[in-house]
């Protein structure tokens, strides 16, 4: 009897191991790059006020397109700041002309309320004239959102209040077509001068992947704490390392005048 | 000649078998302690794991690995050892410790 | 030092055979380190989690494999003593009941690891899948560090299992204590590294 | 001189010409240190011409705008497989394992290392991982696509081969620990009688500092790699944050590793560096102990700064300004060291040699490299230089400028020891203009691009950093050249070059003490050392 649990345990285990390797496992949260296929355009969203309007009438340029939902306490907020950064050091793109940036909510709870207060949010961070349909913020039914965030390869995972979801910066060509994804939360000027550039070609290119960032926090509070950790270790850190500096020097100030004058 | 070739290479140095079998017993009963404590709740039971497992290690370092009749040189590299996983253990768990 | 023993220092200098086991052993030591750090780390998020999960392990089964262990720990010890007093014979059979008991301590394990299995407990199973993310964790470091543990015992035993062999048939190099006695520091750590694991998975968790 | 109580006699047949076996077994088998040290020297100098022609046609590419040569994957694979062969198979094991396995025993008075078997062993864990390594990139689903970090969660997903290439990481791992325990052990057990710890030449030192982080850090990213490989293969989840795993403990786990992993590569280039500078000063190396324990120092400060590597994913500014801090405080023990080179070779009576004008040029490099370092620390520049042009140049100076040109400084000095006949020194300085000039060309315009924004890992530009592309390029060709004479020298000597003689350098350690090249069993009589490592008082200027 035991042994033939084990022998099926065994097997399974085996049979578990052959599926894995042989293809890779799609995973449940990230990025499947879809590098050269089509965006959703048709889904209907709303905008900042309240109207519907179809994605495929707003993307007519290069497009930063990034996914969000606007209560996440953990990357969308880095993310933006990063994209707002971004626009503020580009001299040589004009927003709104060479490219536009749209973010898209899938958190159904997101009205367009919240999405308006973002937005001027982000607005008056900008330093150089930028016109204020060159980013849009945009919210929809969850269908809507999420056959758009699926056409992307983007996955998400509902955790309780918050979502677990990757940062990535999804560049569209004026058709549609997915030319390149960017990761993190900082974004190079120049970089993203040379995926727009490939955008407006409709040119898709393979992205080396970097460091994916995830929203997997889950409550501001202990976040607090870890950052205060992360204070309380660096300055032990520092303590320590001062010690020991300060050992080697007082044994090195004797040696050194020992040996320093053969 | 060398400090460290001062230990002895041949020849028994290793503790007999009636200090070999006690140590065997304290072990035995260390493992019976620790299942009794972690019988009166999870408190106790880390208790137990943060002092009578390191305890019961040594043991097994200091009389059945020969570390007590060793030099200086093996003792210092278990310490080394061990300190840096501690380091690399405060580090690491420091970022998590409160979350 | 003459000049001819230093030539050949390698298979006569104990104690420098002694260091590099040790120094193999700090490598181990810090193998199965990482595994701790990731252990802590990951209870420290999710300490509910474990908790539930360490009751569903067989205490029972996890104290009778310690006290399995630590036997083989004291026939080990006690054939680096033979040895040392030159009884090959004695030392070739505390060393064969160390690799038994050490086949012990893997049957029970595969007993223990089967009972896992059969309820759909696996990486990947059924069962498993369908716990709450800490709990998939805890059994993931489960079945990693004692898989990790059990590899290694069956290294040890098949190391001694060789040791012994060669004890039985007279061989020179054998009846040097250098050769049992690294093997024993090896069984050593190995046991040191489940007095470890003990408390982490089945009592403290 | 390395006071010895009576002078070695020479007799016997040297390592070259001295073995049972024949053929290729006679090199595949030996368990002779010196003939190990070959295995390694000639497996790492082709994996680092790969690595070179790789690095040419990435500069290529970027001769002109847009795409000409390669797409942007191949340009992708082309730099992973770039940084993979050059970190894993030259420049971590490159010192160690080539002069390390050669000098080691030599320096201390030793017959061999304390397991020659044990480090025979290590080459074909080494010989193994690397082609593993290579196997990954050319068969599955193609080269793994995560960069050479392997990032999880991407890295547990992907569909490229990156089960295999982390495997080979893995082996390559265990064969530096075993050569690790090796030096450890024999620097421990074989030392000549009279050679303390304070008589032992600064290779020595800095090998045993290196072998110490290997034996602590490496095993750390073991296990680590194995998590990895189980994730994929069976989903433990533990780094997997769809089953409640963590990334971030990956990162710890392996910048645990591989930040101490710098050190690893520049430590045994201080110590040959420590030991050029002394014979061509002719006089003993100012500060001995300083640049012995700032070895050990550097060990220990290199574990600290670890968290440095994760200064935009996510640490708060003021854990961001410790780091930073902590930084360049790493930068003290480097720069003790630069300081007692340069008092070294300040008043001492300076014979020039082309081992000379390398090791020079190393200590310029590297304070190059470690002053953008310190530049990278500076958390505002961090900040903006991030993933550009500069950290590529920065490294490329710590890492080339440094290791690699220690290396070559290494080759140009104990060469005529380690084959018995001598290059052509011409010709040695000949390669080194082109080499220096395109080197800096190169790298430099890469700095200077990085800081105007041109970022990384891109197989196109934009037109206004075009001209510094060009100009790297170039360099990149003066690069090559230099190294085609530099080596092209090498193997020319050892078909045609003349006799060495057994101590053209007039240095004064132990291994100029016997013949070029070695016996077997390098010593047929046990030195006795009865001085320090680099005494040169008294001696009759030759």
């Amino acid at each position: 009897m035991r042994g033939k649990r084990l022998v099926l345990g065994a097997l399974l285990l085996g049979a578990a191991f052959l599926a894995r390797a042989q293809g890779a496992s799609e995973p449940e949260v990230g990025v499947t790059e879809r590098l050269g296929k089509k965006a959703d355009l048709s889904v209907v969203l709303r905008d900042e006020e309240g109207r519907e309007v179809p994605l495929g009438s707003i993307v007519d340029r290069p497009t930063l397109l990034t996914l969000n939902f606007f209560r996440c306490t953990g990357i969308c907020t880095p993310l933006l700041n990063g994209v707002a950064e971004m626009v503020n050091r580009s001299p040589d793109l004009v927003p709104g002309r060479d490219y536009q940036i749209v973010t898209v909510s899938f958190d159904e709870r997101d009205t367009p309320d919240i999405a308006l207060r973002k937005k001027q949010n982000y607005l008056k961070q900008m330093q150089r004239p930028f016109p204020p349909s060159a980013w849009r913020f945009l919210t929809g039914p969850p269908e809507a959102t999420k056959a758009l965030c699926d056409s992307v390869g983007f996955r998400f995972k509902r955790d309780g209040d918050q979502f677990v979801h990757p940062g990535v910066v999804v560049f569209l060509s004026p058709e549609g077509t997915i030319t390149r994804y960017m990761y993190g939360v900082t974004f190079l000027p120049a970089e993203v001068a040379l995926a727009v550039a490939e955008a407006r070609r409709g040119e898709s290119e393979p992205t080396v992947a970097r460091l994916l960032p995830f929203c997997y926090s889950r409550d501001p509070q202990g976040r607090r704490t870890v950052l205060e950790v992360t204070r309380v270790a660096g300055l032990a850190t520092l303590l320590l390392a001062g010690l020991v500096a300060g050992g080697v020097f007082l044994r090195k100030g004797r040696s050194s005048r020992k040996e320093g004058t053969p | 000649m060398r400090p460290e070739t001062a230990a002895p290479t041949e020849g028994v140095h290793g503790p007999d078998t009636r200090t070999l079998v006690l140590v065997w017993l304290a072990l035995l009963g260390l493992t019976a302690l620790l299942v009794g404590l972690s019988a009166l709740g999870q408190r106790a039971a880390v208790l137990g794991l943060l002092t009578l497992t390191p305890l019961k290690a040594a043991l097994v370092f200091y009389f059945f690995m020969h570390l007590r009749y060793e030099g200086a040189l093996l003792k210092a590299i278990l310490l080394v050892t061990l300190g840096t996983l501690l380091i690399f253990f405060g580090l690491t768990y420091a970022d998590v410790a409160f979350r | 030092m003459t000049s001819g023993a230093h030539a050949s220092a390698h298979p006569s200098d104990a104690f420098g055979a002694r260091l590099g086991m040790w120094l193999f052993l700090v490598t181990e030591i810090l193998l199965f380190g990482g595994l701790f750090i990731a252990y802590s780390y990951m209870r420290s998020r999710y300490p509910h989690e474990f908790h539930a999960g360490g009751k569903e392990l067989n205490v029972f089964l996890g104290v009778l494999n310690t006290a399995v262990l630590l036997t083989s720990s004291l026939t080990m010890a006690l054939a680096v003593d033979r040895i040392h007093r030159s009884r090959v014979r004695a030392a070739a059979g505390f060393t064969g009941a160390t690799v038994l008991l050490g086949l012990c301590f893997l049957g029970i394990k595969a007993v223990e690891w089967g009972q896992k299995f059969g309820h759909g407990l696996y990486p990947g199973g059924p069962a498993l899948l369908a716990l709450p993310p800490g709990e998939k964790v805890f059994f993931g470091l489960y079945f990693t560090m004692t898989g990790l543990h059990g590899i290694h015992v069956l290294a040890g035993v098949s190391v001694l299992t060789a040791m012994a062999v060669l004890l039985l048939r007279g061989s020179a190099a054998a009846a040097r204590p250098t050769l049992l006695e690294n093997g024993g520091l090896y069984w050593h750590l190995v046991d040191v590294v489940w007095i470890y694991l003990l408390p982490l998975f089945y009592l403290a968790a | 001189m390395t006071t010895l109580a009576r002078p070695l006699p020479h007799t016997l047949p040297s390592y070259l010409e001295d073995s049972p076996r024949r053929g290729l077994a006679a090199w595949l088998l030996s368990t002779d240190h010196k003939r190990v040290a070959m295995l390694y020297l000639f497996s790492m100098v082709s994996f680092f011409f790969v690595g070179v022609t790789l690095g040419i046609l990435m500069r290529l590419e970027q001769w002109t705008l847009g795409r000409t040569l390669m797409s942007a994957q191949t340009y992708n694979a082309l730099f992973t497989v770039h940084g993979v062969v050059m970190i894993f198979m030259f420049v971590i094991p490159g010192l160690p394992a080539v002069f390390g396995n050669f000098f080691l025993p030599l320096l201390i008075g030793a017959r061999d290392v304390a397991f020659p078997r044990l480090n025979l062993a290590s080459w074909y864990f080494f010989i193994v991982g690397a082609l593993l390594a290579v196997l990954s990139l050319f068969t599955g689903k193609g080269a793994p696509d995560t960069g050479w970090t392997f990032y999880v969660p991407f890295s547990l997903h992907s569909g490229t081969n990156v089960t295999l290439a982390v495997f080979a990481a893995f082996v390559m791992g265990w064969s530096s620990i075993l050569t690790g325990i090796n030096f450890i052990t024999t620097i421990h057990r074989l030392r000549a009688p009279g050679m303390t710890w304070h008589r032992m030449p600064l290779f020595c030192w800095a090998l045993y500092a290196t072998s110490w982080i290997q034996l602590l850090a490496t095993p750390v990213l073991g296990i680590t790699l194995i998590l990895v490989i189980l994730e994929r293969s069976f989903g433990i989840g533990i780094f997997d944050p769809a089953k409640g795993g963590d990334p971030i403990l990956y990162q710890h786990l392996f910048w645990i590793y591989s930040h101490p992993a710098v050190y690893i590569m520049i430590l045994p280039a201080m110590g040959a560096i420590s030991e050029i500078l002394p014979t061509f000063a002719r006089r003993p190396i100012f500060g001995y102990k300083a640049i012995a324990y700032s070895s050990l120092s550097i060990a220990a400060f290199g574990s600290l700064v670890w968290a440095h590597h994760m200064f935009t994913s996510g640490m708060s500014a003021f854990g961001n300004m410790i780091f930073s801090l902590l930084t360049m405080i790493v930068a003290i023990p480097s720069a003790i060291k630069v300081f007692n080179w340069t008092a070294t070779l300040y008043k001492g009576s300076i014979r020039f040699s082309p081992a000379l004008l390398y090791a020079v040029s190393f200590v310029f490099l590297f304070c190059v490299g470690g002053l953008t370092g310190v530049m990278q620390g500076a958390l505002a520049i961090n900040q903006h230089v991030h993933d550009t042009y500069f950290i590529v140049g920065h490294f490329h100076y710590v890492m080339f400028g440094g290791t690699g040109f220690a290396f070559f400084a290494a080759l140009l000095y104990w060469f005529p020891k380690m084959f018995g006949r001598m290059y052509d020194r011409k010709g040695a300085y000949l390669s080194w203009f082109p080499l220096f000039v395109g080197f800096n060309l190169l790298y430099f315009t890469m700095l200077v691009l990085g800081y105007m924004g041109q970022p990384r890992r891109y197989y196109d530009h934009l037109p206004g950093y075009h001209t510094g592309h060009l100009v790297a390029t170039v360099g990149s060709w003066f690069l090559a050249a230099g190294l085609l004479l530099l080596f092209g020298n090498f193997v020319r000597a050892l078909f045609k070059g003349e006799k060495a003689g057994d101590n053209p350098w007039g240095g004064v350690t132990l291994e100029w003490k016997v013949p070029s090249p070695p016996p077997v069993e390098n010593f047929e009589e046990t030195p006795v050392v009865t001085g320090p490592p680099y005494a040169f008082e008294g001696e009759a200027q030759p």
